[in-house]
């Protein structure tokens, strides 16, 4: 047998159990930093919030996956496995954004055709009869512009 | 309907001939790669048959430089393909500043176009040739996609949203016009043409037909019936803004930003008053959403557009 | 039967385990579950298929002579929903994967055998949800379920077809699944993964596919009932939703599914090819990089589906150059498969007709995806039959002819009998001709100009159309001969050899049909992937030709 | 690990291999599932900046910190219960059958998860009330949605991004809650080899807590400030 697939198997021998401290002490700092994003939302700082938000989010998640998910000891494959998804979000967000962000947008009032009876109407009606409130009227819509500073016309 | 058949090679549009030299050197290269890989299959099957007499010792595994060359050689051609269809591609987001402007409404199954001067057409379009024309289009319901084959032009109609096409005929004629993106049940009757006709003659067919009101004096009517001058007049006890060259002007809203009164500004002011308040009014105007249909509306900004010293 | 025969069929093997209803349906064992997918996907593909010959028979003329517009909107949504997702997705994982990777690999059984038993159950759960929805009207939005038409304006039951589209596709999502960790986990003692098959190989890349996309199409579709049913959702054009949102979303699933499609068949060819030219794989290293190159970049070009739907022009641009880039993996496998026949001893046995059939299609196909992946030539090109005739080569030509050819090749491993190979030679023929006349007249009518999706079409359009009728006919004929002599053989072929082609690879080294446990003594060595070199010329033609062998 | 690994697994050691990565696979697609949610928010975001924080403003951010409080108080639970269950089964592989150490290991793992049945049910119950005033406020975007004029639009598209993400995210925590409910009746009865089963019923509660730690500045904190 290759010593690479050798070695591979000892490594996983006994997955190591975390000891009862470290798990508190994981727990203590999570809910530390879960203050911190509180308390940092507070503080205007405009953009630099939702990305210290999303930061601190982003370190409670590692320590939930590599403590208590036991990532700190597994084998690559799991690892990889961990990031995979992660790594195809960003995949999709950035080309789709790609999309939105770069549109040249003219938007139009859309008003629902005169004659419209959208078909989901019956399940609708039902649904509001479940949930007993006045029926909606018109519903208006501002109109969207992508990016209010990409306005000029190509 | 006599449409003139669509031919392979032949487009009826500048642009068109672009996108066909294209397609044939696509088709040049995908066909000679084609024809190798079929030939070099064929020769080994024929060549290398079980039980023909011929030299079959130690078959390659690996060619490093083969396998470089295979990959490397297409990659280079695609970047070519690659940079010049982007090339074309890019014109056609490129309308010239002169073009004619002429609005589409797709709505479930039909096509209702309206040239500038308020002449309206269903299904049918007339265009004058070796002018540029630009089509500013939007939809009632579904998606549609407005498909001229001849002029190898198409663009999906979006609802909420305005998308343009522009083209310019070079041939005289009627060409096939299509829906292509699948709209309902009647999507494949959703058909009309396109009759490109010289200058000469498209300009007296302009003016003839039943005499409509253009844009602009039908949005005066509308402007009256609909009460706008009760109180958008000067003279109108009511506290409202003045419209008089208002389009194009920045107007500075009760929130402290501005806007410039376009097209946008304007239908949003008529469909939904309490979104862009201007400062120093309430927001007490009615929202029209629902009683002006798209021509209407057109029509009203065309009058709001034509207002003396609105700049053009 | 002689008594050799008789001596071959008392040998226990998975068929002969137990007779009852509750012992096939409650099985574990990966081989039984690779055969009920097996029936179940053939019940779909002729479904499916009969909607196919309805349309092509509607399509003879430019007029409306057979059904009136609404049915025929139904009958093309369900040749797709039913092709794409009943048939073409588990097609080689679910039956030939399922049945082989343990084989390949030395393992007794997949990772985890009562979810795959599970998967089995979703997708049959999630097909009569789609009978359901056949029964009660059908669905009329085209298999893209595009906004704001199916959410707002379509009044056909699009939410149980929705609904049947998401069961059905946990079936592939547990499958994926079972395959990742089987191939990582229980591969046998020196199978290391350079030394894997590439059928083992490209259904692994597969896996990844379906296990990362899939769920992305089960949210869109959650997304879409639930704005139908409550008429408010994010992609309602009055409530600021944006209808290229749900494009974005939808093909973000939809690339990676074709090639969810296409990998295992490229599998089933890197198989075929070098057996029947009796020399090793040319470029193990290169197809093995080929195929997880394809697995990763096909991710990437998903917006080549929308260039005209309004999307920005630099978006277009951007994944337009990622098209072609996802072009080169594909390139480099087929000058592989050509480079395989050099200096071989090609024998033209019906697996071999299938898969080289596979291979001239495929290129075909591929190639003509550089037209659309070209934008300025797409503007034209897109939503026109050039697209229906492009994806049909990658499909029907690449996963249906190779689903085929592994179905000839494993036959005997699968039921232990031989089928009549001159009947094979002529259903792959058939099946070649009967398929490119059916087919190539649509490319030429997409670049005439003929929209998809069309019950009448303008008359200039009819000669080609009858064209693809005709050979729709000849094609129809070319699947039906399959279907009956393979099932003849099951019953009364001849029994099988354990290796009749003397094919290289560990399923070949147990009986056919081979035991429960898949391997009598522990399991067999593991050499490199493809020695052919070495071994005598091949046992299966060099002993019997092909007329010799006919009971 | 269980004590009699599955057949066709040639050890006990090779068993939780394979389910540690099948679990974690099957993360994965949970976190694709969670994808166009996010998407849907951020497209939201970049068009309706400013409406997305109006609409912030009437969510109840109290209640959205304690439920993010309580669910990371349970995942510690569920990693303790997990640590025990994990040395009940070490043991009883290296000292055969039942001892008393072993049945104190299995109580104290079946109590910790009874913890985590309870913080999870608190969780669901503190969604419900939110829920509520949400509905009483005239919040929920199907059911008469009333919002300021000029910030509908936006404030429709967050609350419908706010009821999808919550609302799948409540749905896994039910089938959560029913699965580890489940586990602590069988290690109560001193069922010693449901380690596995613990194991990746743990895994699954943390991906369930690691997509709330995202979800909670996305729709309790967006622009608190303004």
């Amino acid at each position: 047998m290759s010593v690479r697939v050798q070695r591979n198997r000892e490594i996983l021998r006994t997955p190591a159990i975390p000891t009862i401290r470290s798990l508190v002490g994981v727990w203590l700092t999570l809910l530390v930093l879960l203050v911190a994003s509180v308390t940092s939302a507070y503080v205007p700082l405009g953009i630099v919030n939702t990305l210290l938000g999303l930061a601190i989010a982003a370190v409670k998640v590692g320590l939930i996956a590599s403590v208590f998910m036991h990532l700190r000891h597994a084998d690559n494959t799991v690892r990889v496995a961990a990031a995979a998804a992660l790594f195809f979000l960003w995949v999709m967000a950035f080309l789709s954004f790609g999309d939105f962000l770069t549109r040249v947008e003219r938007g139009a009032q859309w008003q629902a055709p005169r004659a419209f009876q959208s078909a989901a109407k019956p399940m609708r009606n039902r649904l509001l009869r479940i949930f007993p409130v006045a029926a909606d009227t018109a519903r208006q819509r501002p109109v969207p512009c992508i990016l209010r500073l990409r306005r000029q016309r190509h | 309907m006599n449409e003139q058949p669509e031919t392979v090679f032949h487009s009826a549009s500048a642009l068109g001939a672009q996108v066909d030299t294209l397609f044939l050197a696509l088709l040049g290269i995908t066909g000679t790669a084609a024809l190798a890989v079929a030939a070099t299959v064929v020769a080994f099957t024929i060549r290398y048959r079980a039980g023909s007499k011929v030299n079959r010792n130690d078959p390659p595994v690996r060619a490093p430089w083969v396998e470089v060359s295979w990959t490397v050689l297409p990659l280079l051609i695609f970047m070519g393909v690659f940079a010049w269809s982007s090339a074309v591609f890019s014109q056609f987001y490129r309308a010239p500043s002169n073009a004619v402007r002429i609005h589409v409404l797709a709505k479930q199954w039909m096509w209702k176009l309206e040239h500038a001067n308020g002449k309206r057409e269903i299904d049918e379009l007339h265009v004058p040739l070796g002018v540029p024309i630009e089509l500013t289009m939007t939809s009632e319901d579904a998606i549609h996609s407005f498909y001229i084959p001849a002029f190898r032009v198409k663009q999906d109609v979006l609802p909420a949203r305005y998308t343009s096409l522009w083209f310019t005929a070079t041939r005289v004629g009627r060409f096939n016009l299509f829906c292509a993106e699948f709209c309902g049940t009647d999507h494949s009757r959703m058909h009309g043409a396109v009759v490109v006709m010289p200058p000469a003659q498209f300009a007296q067919w302009l003016a003839s037909g039943p005499i409509e009101p253009d844009l602009v004096t039908r949005g005066a009517r509308i402007y009256r019936d609909y009460g706008c001058s009760g109180c958008h007049e000067p003279k109108s006890t009511v506290h409202a803004p003045g419209l008089i060259d208002l389009y194009g002007s920045v107007v500075h809203l009760s929130d402290g930003a501005t806007a410039v009164a376009d097209d946008n500004y304007l239908r949003d002011s008529i469909l939904l008053p309490k979104k862009q308040v201007p400062a120093g009014f309430e927001p007490t105007m009615p929202s029209f959403q629902g009683q002006l249909d798209e021509d209407d509306l057109a029509a009203l900004l065309a009058y709001l557009r034509s207002m003396p010293g609105a700049t053009r | 039967m002689s008594t050799d025969e008789s001596k071959v069929l008392d040998r226990p093997s998975y068929l002969r385990d137990g007779y009852t209803l509750r012992s096939w349906l409650l099985t574990r064992d990966h081989k039984r579950i690779a055969l009920l997918y097996m029936f179940s996907i053939t019940g779909f593909f002729f479904l499916g298929g009969a909607a196919a010959t309805i349309i092509r028979i509607e399509l003879m003329t430019p007029g409306a002579d057979l059904v009136d517009a609404r049915t025929y909107n139904e009958l093309f949504t369900a040749h797709g929903v039913i092709m794409v997702w009943f048939f073409l997705i588990p097609s080689i994982p679910a039956t030939l994967g399922n049945f082989l990777i343990p084989l390949m690999i030395g393992a007794q059984e997949v990772a985890f055998p009562r979810l795959n038993l599970a998967s089995w159950y979703v997708y049959t759960l999630g097909g009569i949800f789609v009978l359901i929805t056949l029964i009660a009207g059908g669905v009329d939005t085209g298999w893209t379920f595009y906004t704001p038409f199916s959410t707002l304006f379509s009044n056909s039951n699009v939410v149980l077809a929705v609904v049947g589209v998401f069961i059905v596709g946990f079936s592939s999502i547990f499958t994926g699944l079972n395959f990742i960790v089987t191939v990582h986990r229980l591969r046998a003692p020196g199978m290391t993964w350079f030394r894997l098959p590439l059928f083992v190989w490209a259904n692994y890349a597969t896996s990844l596919i379906v296990v990362l996309a899939t769920p992305v199409l089960a949210m869109t579709l959650v997304l879409i009932a639930f704005e139908r049913i409550t008429h408010v959702g994010i992609f309602d054009p009055s409530l600021g939703g944006d209808p290229i949102f749900f494009q974005h979303l939808f093909w973000f699933y939809s690339h990676p599914a074709v090639y969810i499609m296409v990998l295992p068949a490229m599998g089933v060819a890197s198989e075929i090819i070098p057996c029947f030219a009796r020399r090793p794989v040319f470029g193990y290293r290169a197809m093995t990089y080929a195929i997880m190159a394809i697995a990763v970049i096909g991710f990437l070009v998903w917006g080549h589906h929308m260039f005209v739907s309004g999307q920005s022009m630099y978006a277009s641009i951007v994944f337009s150059l990622l098209s072609f880039l996802v072009a080169i993996p594909s390139a480099v496998k087929v000058f592989n498969w050509t480079a395989t026949l050099y200096k071989g001893s090609i024998a033209l046995s019906s697996p071999m007709l299938y898969a080289l059939g596979f291979v001239g299609l495929f290129t075909i196909g591929g190639l003509t995806g550089l037209f659309l992946a070209a934008t300025a030539v797409d503007v034209h090109l897109t939503d026109t039959y050039f697209v229906v005739a492009h994806f049909h080569y990658i499909m029907v030509g690449g996963t249906v002819m190779a689903y085929l050819g592994g179905l000839h090749f494993w036959w005997p491993k699968i039921v232990g009998r031989m089928y009549p190979e001159t009947w094979a030679r002529i259903a792959a023929v058939s099946i070649f001709v009967g398929f490119n006349l059916t087919f190539f007249p649509q490319y030429i009518l997409g670049s005439l100009g003929m929209p998809r999706r069309y019950h009448t079409y303008a008359p200039q359009y009819q000669l080609l159309n009858d064209f693809s009728s005709l050979g729709a006919g000849v094609m129809a004929i070319g699947y039906v001969l399959p279907l009956a002599y393979l099932l003849y053989a099951m019953l009364r072929g001849q029994p099988a050899p354990p290796n009749p082609w003397n094919a290289a690879g560990l399923e070949w080294q147990t009986s056919s049909p081979p035991p429960q446990q898949n391997f009598d003594r522990t399991t067999p060595a593991v050499g490199e992937p493809y020695d052919y070199g070495r071994s005598t010329p091949a046992q299966g033609q060099g002993a019997r030709t092909p007329e010799g062998a006919q009971s | 690990m269980s004590a009699a690994p599955l057949a066709h697994f040639d050890s006990a050691q090779r068993q939780y291999e394979s389910a540690t990565l099948g679990m974690w696979v099957f993360l994965a697609t949970e976190l694709m599932f969670f994808v166009p949610l996010f998407l849907a928010y951020a497209r939201g975001r970049v068009e309706f900046g400013d409406a997305f924080a109006a609409a912030r403003r009437h969510t109840d951010a109290a209640i959205g910190t304690v439920n993010t409080a309580i669910l990371l108080t349970s995942s510690l639970c569920v990693a303790i219960a997990v640590r025990s269950a994990m040395l009940a089964a070490e043991l009883s592989q290296t000292q055969g059958r039942h001892s008393a150490e072993i049945d104190r290991h299995l109580r104290a793992a079946s109590r910790f998860l009874w913890l985590t049945v309870l913080l999870g049910v608190l969780f669901l119950a503190l969604k419900a009330v939110e829920y509520r005033s949400e509905w009483a406020e005239h919040l929920v975007p199907w059911l008469d949605f009333r919002f300021a004029a000029d910030h509908r639009t936006g404030a429709g598209y967050f609350y419908l991004a706010y009821f999808a993400m919550t609302g799948v995210h409540a749905v896994h925590m039910i089938v959560g809650v029913s699965l580890v409910a489940t586990l602590a009746v069988r290690l109560g009865r001193g069922d010693a080899d449901r380690a596995n089963a613990v194991a990746m019923t743990g895994l699954y509660w943390h991906c369930i807590d690691a997509i709330w730690v995202f979800l909670y500045p996305l729709l309790y904190l967006v622009g608190r400030h303004a």
